[in-house]
């Protein structure tokens, strides 16, 4: 055959060679105008080639895009993501000791949930994927909750039923996280559609990997958002990787993904994921738009899977050991945590207390989960379960093979 | 009572529903302001507003993923796919999402999402317009499947399927829309007016899901079908003169199997027909679960009729059609089976 | 409930309402400029909001997109385009008369096909929808073969399996036509990744609706396109409708549908549909760009369906009866033939004497291949066939049923 | 010859076709440069370039399209699913376009791809990594379907696969990529190595699709299965001392009916058992045609032994899984009857 002359994305680094990345598009913090919500998608396009920062390199606030939150609002915030970030500690902990068959970290991108959940309101209606475990936190569901959860035991919310991290919450207004990528994405705007036609201001909000929004789902989101202007905003976290594969593969080669918005008539906005007060400010900025019905917001997340992918991965077969000390825009919680330092909000004692105090409550919690068993130790969840929820009412079908499941366990 | 013809039976069940219930809310490509292209959904954006009847994009992997997202809040969708041809690109979304959502979430999530779809050959419609597509829902965990033969049982069993929790696929076999086709294609067309089942009753009724219904009692030999071949195998019991009882399965998933298996124990007969491809269709399930609950008052075995295992071919439409004669023949062989 | 804010897309006009084209947005013939074809898809975004246009109201082709073909080419595109019209308007009288079972016309689209399949090269594989007829024109697919497979009679190409209009013609590089809308689209990317891992710089050449953009088939071919800067040209055609619904349901409400090129860092062009040099032009362009390694373009091309959808369609249920006489981009034959006759290339006389032996010609082919057969009439295909090629070799089950038809129809 | 899991051995079939056969490549999510999330392709990428092993985008449908346009431009793609689970998204352009392109354009463009992806449960994958759709392929005309069991046939039935103008759906149940489990969690697991199929030639071979093989020749009953439960059924019968004949269906489109019909005529008994959920699923095909074929040589009615109609829970995956016990009570019941 002839030389190929089939383009293929490159990698940013390999393993063993230095993380470079000189690719990313970067704003100066402060930089980015801050236009009116109700401005028309089409007024907005080269924004999804910048780069909202609020927080600059010497942790103070800048710009038009500050959110000026009061001083708690921000410790809270600070609390919620180093909970989040104690919790994936001790839960991937507990998964490398064989109790947990499976856990995902959020580390590196705890501002996204942590921020977008504090900006948005309790009724409104949240539909992540598996990285956003952030908002279970802002919202308050106990953390043995969550737990139970990951230890599909007695007290397990989905009833034995998912993977662990594959929570939801009803009452919370959390939706139920899917195994499938992507799926949530419409399914958010079909929620927003809904809320729109009953009268509501309620928006809806979703979150997607970038590797995800290769899927079809990402498309149809984008295409009814933008043809009901339904009050939604859509997430598209930009961590730079898809498991193994770099960002370029899912397209952001020559383009950011903010600038799919513009494509279908959606205001695209870019914000540095890393940092909590822009993240807050344009998520804020995205609600207030939907809920006036100027229509949905794709908001690009910039930030970095600092972490493996999941328990099952490890980033040493394809990336660079220390190109997460070499990421450009910082850890989320260093950032906020220096910020508040800068404004005398806040200090390296009440951190390390705050830590402290923190790794207890996790610790608390996984003293209790456990006490309503584990994956493999009792007490254990009925296996009858299983049969419940496939339908509303069970079918005899189903009744029979419970039935036959419970003459097969009675053998011994 | 009132004279319909299963379009008009079908688009009544919606008026009722849109009227009685706000949360009602339809959706689907060409269904609103042109009333779809089967005119199904005739008039009902007129009466109730583009906002509870929308037309939508090209996409039918958007369009039920939307109707999930509206049925998780609070809206209960009617999702049209224009031909069950077409429902392939939705097929994640109802596989891993509609039908799945209750169990993963444990019950705290739901969408009453019911997706109507046009199904089945018989008007020149080539490979792409004609396919019978249920054994690929029936063997998805969590779904509802129905397909109703008549426009009596259309209307009850679509108000069932909307006011029904869990999801339903619904699939109007499109040949019978207009009047109960037996299978010859040369012959004057019935129209429902001259059937019993095409008195429809102006108001509000459910015929439940998950029951069949006994179109013909008999003793020879069970016929287990659905959809137009109901019809099919009416007519063709009476030409090959055989006393057959003849069952419309109605509702694929939940199956009454016993309803059927009474029936066969009975005549120790059974012959399963469906206009879908034989191999691994919902034939196999409706066969070997007969088989295994009957297989002690079998006098024969159970035979399938069904359509060839190749696409349905534009110029071939009668010869791959299961239609009388197949259907007889099988009706013949099992009787002479001793 | 309280009153609905969901946003739902207008109609242009209905029926019995004056067509209302206001909405388009126009740039004057020429005012367009023509960048180098390596220009970066980022360069050009702009492009995607204006009007490539070459013919003018006064008959004459000006401004850079001016392609300067041959009088002898141009009078070449004239026939092609009337003998696409011709043929069109014969076979929809003969489905109107029963003698076939299905038609769809490209009345008011035929520039599309014939002016993209005459810039195109014989090697470039074509990947068409159902209004790209004029492709079989330009390329000389004898009539009587189109003809016969709309017959299903003993010499169609498809062997009674297809319906009408979905021909295929592997010598001749054109991709066989799918029921099911927008699948071609990615499997065009495919062929072209083949094309650049194999070395060649042949192009592919794809065709969509603007109803059907919204399928997740439109997505993938994008990105891929993207990812790989496959070597295709993927021209959206936006002829405003899809059967019953306005554009607006697909998108088109607030941006054009080119400018999903730039969203996804695709050079994104936007047509005059209806004017064969200005798509001519911007497809040489196009294909020169891909063959040369830079990657994909793509093209909305903004024409009018003037005709019925198909021939189970009543348009008169949706639109106005007389909207096509208000289009404001013309007809695409009258167009090329006054700028044919503003050159002293054409006249009245020449064009009726043409428009007469086309007719002629299709009124021959048509004699002839009733004598191969028709749906109803004979002779007719063998129903054998249906069971050859769904695999390439016909296994048992297969051949049990060929032979239990066979004796099916023995019986009598 | 070599010891090979059966992760070696699918990756030797595809190194193997690479370097045979310059038309062949490869693509799928995170195959390339990190050769797999199973380590199937791994290596590949550096062997034959990533021209030739193409890491995709997350685009299921995208990539089994992109797939089919390869194809038709003369290449012989080997897609990779990441799991079965994740195939729906691709289930239109392997229906409506894969399965149909020969067809439709009788015979003039094909697209020779082979679909890999690992399927089946007892990873603790939960009910999205544990999934076995083979049902919804098999019912689909114009796709070969196929599921080793083991090294040996993984090998050489990728080959085949790879080598076939027709495109196969190849699945490849996870579970058993390092060992031949039986079903039994709690003992420690056995090694390819220790398993007669486990010698796998170096280089290239053939083992054809549409053949079934006979895994133990037995006399009282005809056990009728493919997969990871092909060992359970080993296991099972030994367990309960019945003297079954075992078939490992390997390709159930084409299916070898002939084999399975000579012997369940021979044992006059018969039990098909699968790992996906039983309701409508591949079962009933096997069934019922042996039924049909078989009647006045049964003995006893066929039972059929699956998955439960549930999705596949992530706590419960023993109690799901239908293990050994399941299987000898299955056994047992047929024996017994009479
Ligand atoms: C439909 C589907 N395809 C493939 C997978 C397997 N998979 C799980 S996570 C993942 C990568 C997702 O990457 P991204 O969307 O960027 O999210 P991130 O993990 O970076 O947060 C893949 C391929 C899946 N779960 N679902
Ligand atoms: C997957 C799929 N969904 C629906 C249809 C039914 N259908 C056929 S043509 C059509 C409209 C297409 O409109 P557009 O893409 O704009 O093309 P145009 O007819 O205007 O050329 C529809 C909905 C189909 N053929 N395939
Ligand atoms: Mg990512
Ligand atoms: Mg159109």
């Amino acid at each position: 055959m002839r030389p190929s002359r089939l383009h293929v994305p490159r990698y940013h680094a390999g393993p063993g060679e230095v993380a470079d990345f000189s690719y990313l598009k970067l704003s100066p913090a402060g930089e980015v105008q801050r236009p009116d919500v109700n401005v028309p998608a089409a007024e907005v396009v080269t924004m999804a080639n910048q780069l909202i920062r609020v927080l600059d390199d010497r942790h103070q606030a800048v710009g038009p895009w500050h959110p000026h939150l009061e001083p708690e609002e921000l410790q809270v915030g600070l609390r919620h993501m180093m909970l989040t970030r104690a919790f994936d500690d001790r839960m991937q902990r507990m998964q490398r000791s064989g109790k947990i068959s499976f856990y995902i970290r959020s580390l590196g991108e705890e501002a996204i949930g942590v921020a977008q959940g504090m900006a948005l309101r309790p009724g409104d209606m949240l539909f992540p994927a598996y990285r956003q475990q952030g908002l279970y936190m802002v919202r308050g569901r106990p953390l043995v909750d969550l737990i139970c959860q990951l230890l599909s035991n007695t007290r397990d919310m989905c009833k034995g039923r998912q993977l662990p991290i594959m929570y939801h919450w009803r009452d919370g207004n959390i939706f139920s996280i899917s195994g499938n990528l992507a799926t949530q994405f419409p399914q958010a705007v079909g929620w927003a559609m809904a809320a729109a036609i009953q009268g509501t201001d309620d928006v809806a909000a979703t979150w997607i990997g970038e590797g995800s929004s290769a899927e079809a789902d990402f498309h149809h989101a984008m295409l009814f958002a933008s043809v009901y202007q339904a009050p939604v905003i859509l997430n598209l976290v930009n961590n730079q990787w898809a498991i193994s594969t770099f960002q370029g593969f899912a397209g952001g080669e020559n383009q950011t993904f903010a600038s799919r918005g513009p494509g279908y008539g959606i205001a695209g906005l870019r914000v540095d994921g890393n940092d909590f007060l822009a993240v807050h400010a344009v998520t804020r900025w995205a609600a207030e738009r939907a809920r006036n019905g100027h229509g949905p917001t794709l908001i690009e997340h910039v930030t970095y899977r600092a972490a493996a992918h999941s328990t099952s991965d490890d980033p040493s077969r394809y990336r660079p050991r220390d190109d997460y000390e070499r990421w450009p825009l910082g850890d989320p919680v260093e950032r906020l945590k220096g910020h508040l330092i800068a404004i005398g909000e806040w200090s390296e004692d009440r951190h390390s207390a705050l830590t402290a105090e923190l790794e207890a409550q996790v610790t608390a919690a996984w003293k209790e989960a456990v006490t309503y068993g584990t994956l493999n130790e009792a007490p254990r969840l009925d296996p009858h379960l299983m049969f419940e929820d496939v339908f509303k009412e069970m079918p005899e079908h189903l009744q029979r093979q419970d039935a036959e499941l419970r003459a097969e366990r009675q053998e011994g | 009572m009132a004279q319909m013809n299963m379009i008009q039976a079908l688009n009544s069940a919606m008026d009722i529903m849109l009227g009685r219930d706000p949360k009602v809310v339809i959706l689907g490509e060409d269904i609103g302001y042109f009333g779809g292209v089967f005119r199904t959904t005739d008039g009902l954006q007129r009466k109730y507003g583009e906002h509870r009847v929308l037309d939508t994009p090209i996409a039918e992997g958007g369009i039920v993923a939307a109707a999930i997202g509206m049925g998780v809040n609070g809206l209960r969708p009617v999702a049209e796919i224009q031909f069950a041809d077409y429902i392939y690109p939705a097929y994640d979304q109802i596989v891993s999402e509609l039908a799945r959502l209750r169990y993963r979430s444990a019950g705290e999530f739901f969408a009453p999402v019911t997706i109507r779809t046009p199904c089945g050959g018989g008007i020149r419609g080539g490979q792409t317009h004609s396919q019978s597509p249920e054994g690929i829902f029936a063997h998805v965990s969590g779904l509802k499947v129905v397909m109703p033969s008549n426009p009596y049982d259309a209307k009850g069993l679509l108000i069932s399927a909307i006011e029904d929790d869990d999801p339903v696929i619904f699939f109007e076999p499109k040949r019978i829309y207009n009047g109960p086709f037996d299978g010859q294609p040369d012959q004057a067309a019935v129209p429902w007016s001259a059937h019993p089942k095409g008195e429809v009753p102006d108001g509000y009724y459910k015929v439940p899901i998950g029951r069949c219904e006994v179109v013909q009692a008999g003793t020879a030999v069970t016929v287990v079908t659905y959809g137009t071949m109901v019809h099919v195998c009416v007519a063709a019991a009476r030409s090959a003169g055989i006393d057959a009882e003849i069952i419309d399965v109605r509702s694929m998933v939940p199956l009454d199997v016993d309803t059927l298996v009474e029936s066969v124990r009975r005549t120790g007969r059974c012959v399963v027909v469906h206009e879908a491809t034989r191999f691994g269709g919902f034939g196999g399930e409706l066969s070997a679960t007969i088989q295994e609950e009957c297989f002690w008052h079998l006098e024969a075995p159970i035979l399938r009729v069904a359509g060839w295992d190749t696409p349905y071919p534009h110029a071939f439409e009668w010869e791959y059609f299961p239609g009388q004669k197949r259907v007889a023949n099988a009706l013949k062989r099992v009787m002479e089976a001793a």
